[in-house]
């Protein structure tokens, strides 16, 4: 590593470090609320990441994509899924498939795993932000794993796109993110989706009279 | 007018219009004819591309060459195909009170929407495009497997959605890889994400990145193409949603998504040591080949029976590409477009019977050929023919893939031979008595569309027998351009 | 085709005609001596024969056509069985006709012409016979068939003629191997001339009879041609015996004056072989059906044992 | 010929069979038309196809192109000597079953009778596809079109379960069989892709992949022809067919399987190891032991023909064997002996199986009746069907002067041979093997007595079997054909081997012609005269004369009087049809002798039985010993596989994450 690491890059780590911190406390909460506000807070240090990438380089395509983060990640979704949980009457505990701290153990293997994976990517690199694709690797993964572990839907849901922060932020530290029209339909895509998944939750509670996916394991072969 | 243009056009405006006047009697007609349309372009784009080589659209964003416009022609016609099947198909579910207006007109939208999706992706030069409208192509299919509202089928369309996002999501890190190996050679500019652009440089880019991203684009990629054991939202998916559905799904959209990783594979192979894509797309092959033929051997439910007999020839399919080398790749697209029309044929066939006998059980489906001879023998020959029976075409490629392997890969022809044979008796053992013997049907107020299903079987039929000399010119290049 | 070979060919057949019935007279009356009993007449197959002939034939209502047909097929298989065995001479103008698996097939053809005469009626004893000469048939052909194969070894030939050429005017040596097909040989003559122990000629005891079964319902003129072709069976079977196992004195060729030396050398190899057989059969009993196969077994063991002693320690490689 | 080439018109007879069934298509049920004008001309283009293939033998080889088939690769096609042989054999036994066929079907009981003309005709005409393709590409389409239409017509009366079932495991078992053929091709495909047997002739293959080769093709063939392990299917589906279509799969379509086989070991594959004739030998023993031995225990006429079928494959497949082990060891002439009676023994057995399935066709016409308990005395009904019969199962227990015993003795005389072999044990053990062949010809025999003493002899087992009638002039016809080729077979050996000459020629560069034009036409002599001749015309001959003259001596000496009675039965009380044999007490002392190699269940009477009965019912071990394991086996795992689709999402999502890390982890370049 460098020895002297300019501030920008110290502060993309340092929202990388926290997205990552975020990741973890997801996959620790238990509470639905908490949940989307600890996915706004993981959007908003998203943006911040972003952002100081954007002005460190000057890319104006950067702003563009850390204007659409701030709308959709910190404002957009977290709305949708405030609305949805208030409506939808979730309450309190979200239950785990998996007890809490063995998923933490099982994360931590996942970090290890995924800094493995990214270390011989990351000295390719030349960005200012190399260091941080590993860490979206790992928020990827923690996200994942928080889909696998937990029970209802919306806490799915949550997980899908925490993982999609993930894949941001690794295409904001390795490249200065994605040429602006596929960041542009990434962006569409993902806000039709949640739309399509909003109304998919009410069906899914006329229907099942709750959105615990245990309830969904009726298609099978065995 | 620019047949692209048009092709891509007609799709989303009368996808568009749909949405306003889905409900009316006529709009089955209109379905039909934007289908037509789009077809028709397709044709045209087709001899454009035949005559003059290949061209780019909208600057360099969308680029066909002889390799998709082949799937874009075969995309258009099971498209007109399906909506012509899916007319009187409605109208009977509808009849049946299992649809209400709204969804009708929901159903035409999207039936629309996901075309053009699917033909953005496939004519896209630009691979971040590639991935936008793979997902758009779900969240469309989405909403057509839930259309029945039951709880079968939003858990199917739950799993879809979940599983196909997740595995997208893959997809979308292994383009990110890809751009940032792409990058580094062709600079930040636009273009880092073309593929022609991408593909004159293969060779130069990084082996490091580029192996990390071919993983990601697989497991992404293969999620939404069936491969085991990524493969656990297809079946659910293709026996819930209604049955035009399941043969569009089946019949196309795991090939574009089959096309979106082979076109990441030319550039894999272009910068990874040799055969590393093939060894890996072999070993996804040849496991979802064998875990889809024991899968066969205990399905009760019609649909999901061909669903997992897709998994199976999507296995085989990637099995031929993993091999490469130009017999390989002839005979993988010519599995893909047997496959495509094959496949479609069944699940029209399949939806009439079901519908006649109000069932999806196989074991309640009896003696087909008594209540509709052309029912039961469109069934009877489309499955003959998707298990490689000669002389349609389907034997054709499995013919070539099979010797082939032998010379090449003798240790894949027990696995081969006994995915296949399980194959052979699970899904003939259980269509054989739904086809003949006794039944107890009843006869239905709309006339089935019985064209589509002797359409594609004629069309199998002769290309197992005869393949013109054109169509064969033009998988060659397309075999070739796979290296 | 020489004349003395057509002469030899006329006259084999004319005395396979004459003697057949006198050898099965010659038999029973030998029989009847071991066994202490008064001797029928020696031309009593004869009375037979005439007074058979001389009655009406009686069908059953049932009697098909192919039953009125069978006893003249048979009669005619054992005849040309007789014209192909080299009784006096090896020069016969039928000899190329059948070679020795020929004349296992010509038997074989007979069998079934009388297997199916038995069932035509529908009897009980009838269908009975006919299974069991059956069971006898495929136990006993290939048996037989390797003793000719050991044979041909010998002779590198499957041709009776040249077989008995062979062993008859060849040097002196001793084969091994021929002791075992002759016993061999034996055993599968016993068998399929319907000789105790296998069968009993002479009683229509219900559970043991074979070939009385089949023919339980045959009268006149058709139960004299079966009987006549039984005793042609018998006399080709001796023959062929004698000559593969006793082959001096058959004639080499075109030699009218050895042709004339031949046939009282036949006539007594022929009386000591009947005599033997009626030993056999005296000091036999008749053994249960189902022993019928361990019997032939043992027959088949032999002639097996004969071949691979045959190619063990007289083929030199 | 001077315009058009055998070859093309043959073609053109393949085209006018698929015309001829396409115009049954849409007559639909149009009977008289069917019956009475479309099976009549597929019979006229039966004899021209095999008059063409009778011209084309020791005829210079003639080949095409066609326009279809795939890229690089249109349909090649050859006519050379070995198909002209079974292209003769597939003509001449193909007119005969359709000119039967054309009255069997008149009766207008068979459930679309359209669609069954089509397949009908197809099946011919991918079978003369079969034996012309001279591409992997086109003989694997011929050859499925065959399984596929023959499947079709198994199926034809599929409203019964059994018939289905039949089909199915018919169709399963050829399917496996053409996979096997096909990797047999892939083996010997030349370079890259090249696909025409021309290429494959040249192709030089290492000593293991030749084998596999063979070895593969022994095992495609041999699923199509019935060899044991891969026999299950013949029994069921036989007799699951209309009668003409047995016979056609009996004496037409195993036959091609056999072609397949040796155009593979002795044309494709220029080398030949001893050991895979040792393979084939004893495959064919065992083949040929089982197929007889349940032959005889059969309670059903149709399956009884169906083990026969699979014992004569055994023999066929014994000499295939014995011709392979003489031609590895460079003893042509008598590698061409043993060829003689494989292609021999194919004519043959064409012949009298055909005939005799057609037989039980008019049987089961008359009566509706397979099973061979509820026969008996149809010679009296029926005596066109019952003499014509007579002719098949003579052949049919391989005995002189019929077409049956001309190959088994070939057959024999190749044997005799075998000690001549440069091989310390083959030598020794080969003759024996001639014992167990000699044992299975004389178990036929018994087969075929209890088949035509149980169907046409004794009493009517059913009252109903009075009214039973003969078979009309159509099928009459059909019978007398095939009679006749079974009898011409039979005492014109020298003559028939003389044309096959060509094609022993071919494959092995050796034949039997020069020994056979030294002799007379009516002497059959392989080697020489001195060393085994056989002359079938003066067996026949002299039968018949003796027959004739004794008959007209006894006559002419004594008399003709001939009165009618009760039978005697010992003196026993005349019982009724019961007190004959069953079917299964006719092969008592088989099941017997030979119990090991049948699963038995049996039923024996108590002594207190109200209403005793006894039953015995013989099943096949291999289905016990190879074939349910396999599928309990295929059962289970497809068990421990399902379990993947659990229904839980969060396990898929968990395969997807272990998947990615795993390739992640492991699987990186």
């Amino acid at each position: 590593m460098n020895a002297a690491i300019p501030l920008s890059a110290q502060l993309i780590n340092l929202f990388a470090a926290v997205i990552l911190l975020l990741a973890f406390a997801m996959l620790a909460q238990r509470r639905m609320l908490s949940l989307v506000n600890l996915f706004a807070a993981q959007g908003f240090c998203l943006f911040l990441a972003t952002l100081t990438a954007a002005v460190t380089t000057g890319q104006s395509h950067l702003f563009y994509s850390a204007g659409l983060t701030l709308l959709l990640k910190v404002i957009a979704l977290p709305w949708i899924l405030y609305r949805l949980v208030r409506q939808l009457n979730i309450k309190g505990e979200v239950e785990a498939l998996i007890n809490i701290p063995t998923t933490m153990l099982v994360g931590i293997v996942l970090v290890m795993a995924a800094f493995n994976v990214a270390l011989p990517i990351s000295e390719l690199s030349h960005t200012i932000t190399r260091g941080t694709l590993g860490i979206a690797l790992a928020v990827v993964m923690l996200a994942f794993l928080m889909m696998i572990t937990r029970q209802k839907a919306i806490s799915q849901v949550v997980g899908f796109l925490s993982m999609e922060n993930g894949l941001f932020l690794a295409a904001t530290s390795a490249t200065y993110g994605m040429p602006m029209v596929v960041e542009l339909g990434i962006a569409l895509d993902v806000l039709v989706g949640m739309i399509i998944l909003g109304v998919f939750f009410f069906q899914i509670r006329d229907q099942f009279d709750s959105l615990d996916i245990r309830h969904m394991e009726k298609l099978k072969d065995n | 007018m620019d047949f692209f243009i048009l092709m891509l056009a007609i799709p989303l405006v009368s996808g568009a219009l749909l949405t306003v006047v889905g409900e009316r009697d006529w709009a089955p007609n209109l379905n039909v004819v934007a289908s037509l349309g789009t077809f028709l372009a397709a044709v045209g784009l087709t001899a454009e591309i035949v005559a003059n080589g290949p061209r780019f659209a909208f600057g360099e964003q969308f680029f066909i060459d002889s390799l998709n416009v082949f799937f874009v022609s075969l995309t258009a016609f099971v498209g007109l195909t399906t909506s012509i099947f899916s007319g009187p198909y409605m109208r009977n579910e509808r009849d049946r009170g299992r649809l209400s207006k709204p969804r009708l007109r929901l159903y035409k939208s999207m039936y629309q929407l996901f075309m053009f999706t699917m033909l953005a992706a496939l004519t896209t030069n630009n691979l971040g495009i590639l991935w936008v409208a793979m997902e758009a192509a779900t969240l469309t299919t989405v909403l057509l497997v839930s259309l029945y509202r039951t709880p079968a089928s939003l858990e199917a369309a739950w799993k879809y959605f979940i599983l196909c996002g997740v595995g997208i999501a893959q997809a979308l890190f292994g383009t990110v890889l890809l751009y940032f190996a792409a990058e580094r050679v062709l600079g930040a500019a636009g273009n880092a994400l073309l593929w022609t652009h991408l593909v004159d440089v293969k060779a130069q880019l990084e082996p490091t990145i580029m192996a990390l991203s071919f993983i990601f684009l697989l497991v992404g990629y293969g999620t939404k193409v069936g491969l085991a054991p990524l493969h656990n939202w297809l079946p659910d998916a293709h026996a819930e949603g209604p049955t035009p559905v399941s043969a569009v799904l089946s019949g196309l959209l795991l090939n574009v998504a089959l096309y979106a990783i082979l076109r990441c594979k030319v550039l894999a192979d272009g910068a990874l040591p040799e055969g590393y894509a093939g060894q890996l797309m072999i070993g996804f092959g040849l496991f979802t080949l064998l875990v889809a033929a024991f899968f066969l051997s205990r399905q009760k439910d019609v649909k999901r029976m061909f669903a997992y007999s897709s998994i199976e020839h999507m296995g085989l399919i990637t099995f031929a590409f993993g091999m490469g080398g130009p017999i390989a790749n002839f005979a993988g697209l010519l599995h893909m477009t047997m496959h495509s029309l094959t496949k479609s044929a069944i699940f029209f066939a399949v939806g009439h019977a079901t519908q006649k006998t109000d069932t999806q059980l196989m074991e309640q489906i009896r003696g087909l050929i008594r209540i509709n001879p052309l029912i039961g023998w469109g069934l009877m020959l489309g499955t003959l023919a998707i298990l490689g029976m000669p002389p349609f075409g389907v034997f054709a490629s499995e013919f070539m893939i099979l010797t082939h392997a032998m010379k090449h890969y003798p240790w894949a022809i027990p696995i081969l031979l006994l995915a296949l044979g399980v194959a052979f008796a699970s899904i003939f053992g259980k269509v054989q008595p739904m086809v003949f013997g006794e039944t107890t049907a009843k006869r239905l107020p709309h006339a089935p569309a019985i064209t589509p299903v002797f359409l594609h079987l004629g069309l199998v039929l002769m290309l197992g027998l005869y393949i013109p000399p054109y169509l064969t010119r033009w998988f060659h290049e397309a075999a070739r351009m796979l290296g | 085709m020489s004349f003395s070979g057509a002469l030899a060919q006329l006259f084999a057949i004319a005395l396979a005609l004459v003697l057949a019935p006198l050898l099965s007279g010659w038999v029973g009356q030998c029989r009847a001596w071991l066994q202490s009993r008064t001797a029928p007449p020696l031309l009593l197959p004869y009375y037979m024969l005439r007074k058979l002939f001389e009655k009406d034939v009686v069908l059953a209502h049932n009697a098909s056509s192919l039953f009125r047909a069978a006893p003249f097929v048979i009669f005619g298989c054992m005849l040309l069985a007789c014209a192909i065995v080299p009784t006096l001479s090896t020069d016969l103008p039928f000899a190329p006709a059948a070679d020795a698996l020929a004349l296992v097939g010509i038997f074989g053809l007979a069998r079934i012409f009388i297997a199916l005469a038995g069932m035509d009626v529908g009897t009980a004893f009838g269908s009975l016979g006919g299974r069991r000469e059956m069971l006898v048939g495929f136990l006993a052909e290939p048996a037989l068939l390797m003793v000719f194969f050991t044979l041909a070894m010998i002779a590198q030939s499957t041709s009776l003629a040249t077989i008995v050429e062979t062993l008859a005017h060849r040097e002196l040596i001793i084969y091994p191997s021929l002791a075992f097909a002759g016993v061999a040989f034996t055993f599968v003559s016993l068998a399929e001339n319907a000789r105790v122990p296998v069968d009993n000629p002479a009683t229509h005891l219900e559970l043991t009879m074979i070939h009385e079964a089949m023919i339980l319902e045959y009268t006149g003129r058709h139960l004299a041609l079966i009987e006549w072709a039984a005793s042609l069976k018998l006399y080709a079977y001796s023959c062929l015996g004698l000559a593969l196992f006793f082959p001096w004195g058959i004639a080499p060729g075109d030699n009218i004056l050895a042709l004339a030396a031949a046939i009282p050398l036949l006539l007594l190899k022929l009386a000591i072989g009947g005599f033997l057989l009626a030993a056999i059969e005296t000091v036999n009993a008749k053994m249960r059906i189902f022993r019928a196969p361990e019997f032939l077994g043992t027959a088949f063991m032999l002639a097996v044992l004969g071949l691979l002693v045959r190619l063990l320690l007289e083929v030199k490689v | 010929m001077s315009g058009l080439l055998t070859l093309d018109l043959l073609i053109l007879a393949a085209c006018a069979w698929l015309v001829t069934g396409l115009l049954g298509v849409f007559a639909g049920r149009a009977t008289g038309f069917i019956a009475g004008l479309l099976f009549p001309l597929g019979a006229v283009i039966g004899i021209g196809v095999g008059l063409l293939g009778l011209n084309a033998l020791g005829a210079p080889t003639q080949t095409a192109v066609l326009a279809i088939g795939l890229p690089d690769l249109p349909f090649h096609l050859r006519l050379d000597n070995l198909s002209a042989v079974f292209t003769l054999l597939l003509g001449f036994a193909g007119a005969g079953i359709s000119i039967y066929a054309a009255g069997y079907f008149a009766k207008g009981d068979t459930p679309g009778l359209g669609p069954l003309c089509f397949e009908y005709h197809v099946f011919l005409g991918s079978m003369l596809m079969v034996l012309l393709a001279d591409d992997a590409y086109a003989f694997m389409v011929a050859w499925e079109c065959m399984a596929l239409s023959s499947f079709f017509l198994v199926t034809t009366d599929h409203k019964h379960e059994e018939i289905r079932r039949a089909g199915f495991l018919y169709l399963l078992i050829a399917h496996i069989g053409a996979i096997a053929i096909l990797l047999s091709f892939g083996v010997m495909t030349g370079g890259e892709g090249d696909y025409n047997f021309a290429a494959m002739r040249t192709v030089e293959l290492t000593p293991t992949w030749t084998s596999a080769a063979f070895l593969l093709a022994l095992a495609g063939f041999g699923a199509k022809a019935g060899l044991v392990p891969l026999h299950v299917w013949l029994p069921e589906a036989h007799p699951a067919a209309p009668s003409p279509v047995s016979a056609m799969m009996s004496g037409v379509m195993l036959k091609t399987a056999i072609y397949g086989l040796l155009r593979v070991s002795f044309d494709l594959l220029h080398t030949t190891i001893w050991w895979w004739g040792v393979v084939a030998l004893v495959i064919g023993l065992l083949t040929a032991i089982f197929g007889v031995l349940y032959s005889t225990v059969q309670s059903d006429m149709k399956r009884l023909l169906a083990y026969s079928s699979i014992e004569n494959i055994g023999l066929i497949a014994v000499a295939i064997g014995l011709t392979l082990i003489f031609h590895a060891y460079g003893m042509d002439a008598l590698a061409a002996l043993a060829l003689t009676a494989v292609l021999y023994h194919c004519l043959a057995h064409a012949g009298f199986k055909s005939l005799l399935f057609l037989c039980t066709g008019s049987v089961l016409h008359a009566t509706h009746e397979r099973s061979l308990g509820k026969l008996g005395g149809l010679i009296h009904p029926m005596p066109w069907v019952a003499w014509l019969a007579l002719a098949g199962i003579i052949a049919g227990a391989g005995l002189p002067p019929l077409s049956g015993f001309v190959s088994e003795w070939l057959l024999l005389q190749g044997f005799l041979f075998s000690p001549g072999l440069p091989h310390p044990w083959l030598n020794m053990v080969v003759p024996v093997a001639a014992a167990l062949v000699v044992l299975v010809a004389a178990l036929a025999g018994f087969a075929m007595v209890k088949f035509y003493g149980i169907i046409f002899l004794g009493q009517m087992r059913e009252p109903a079997l009075k009214d039973a009638h003969d078979a009309g002039p159509w099928e009459r016809a059909g019978l007398v054909w095939l009679a006749l080729i079974t009898v011409l077979l039979g005492v014109l050996p020298s003559t028939v081997i003389l044309r096959l000459d060509a094609a022993t020629q071919q494959l092995l560069g050796a034949g039997l012609a020069n020994t056979l034009q030294q002799q007379g036409w009516w002497m059959l002599a392989p080697i020489s005269a001195e060393r085994a001749s056989y002359e079938p015309l003066i067996v026949l001959v002299s039968i018949a004369v003796t027959l004739l003259a004794s008959r007209w001596l006894v006559r002419s000496l004594f008399h003709g009087r001939v009165r009618r009675s009760s039978p005697w039965d010992c003196g026993y009380h005349f019982e009724g049809p019961r007190a004959q044999d069953t079917a299964e007490g006719f092969s008592q002392p088989i099941r017997r002798i030979f119990e090991p190699m049948f699963r038995m269940q049996r039923h024996f009477p108590a002594a207190r039985d109200k209403q005793p009965y006894y039953s015995v019912k013989v099943e096949d071990h291999f289905w016990y010993w190879c074939y349910l394991p396999i599928a309990r086996l295929a059962n289970w795992i497809s068990a421990m596989i399902v379990a993947l689709q659990g229904g839980r999402i969060a396990v898929y999502l968990m395969y997807s994450f272990i998947t990615l890390l795993l390739l992640l982890l492991v699987a990186r370049p």
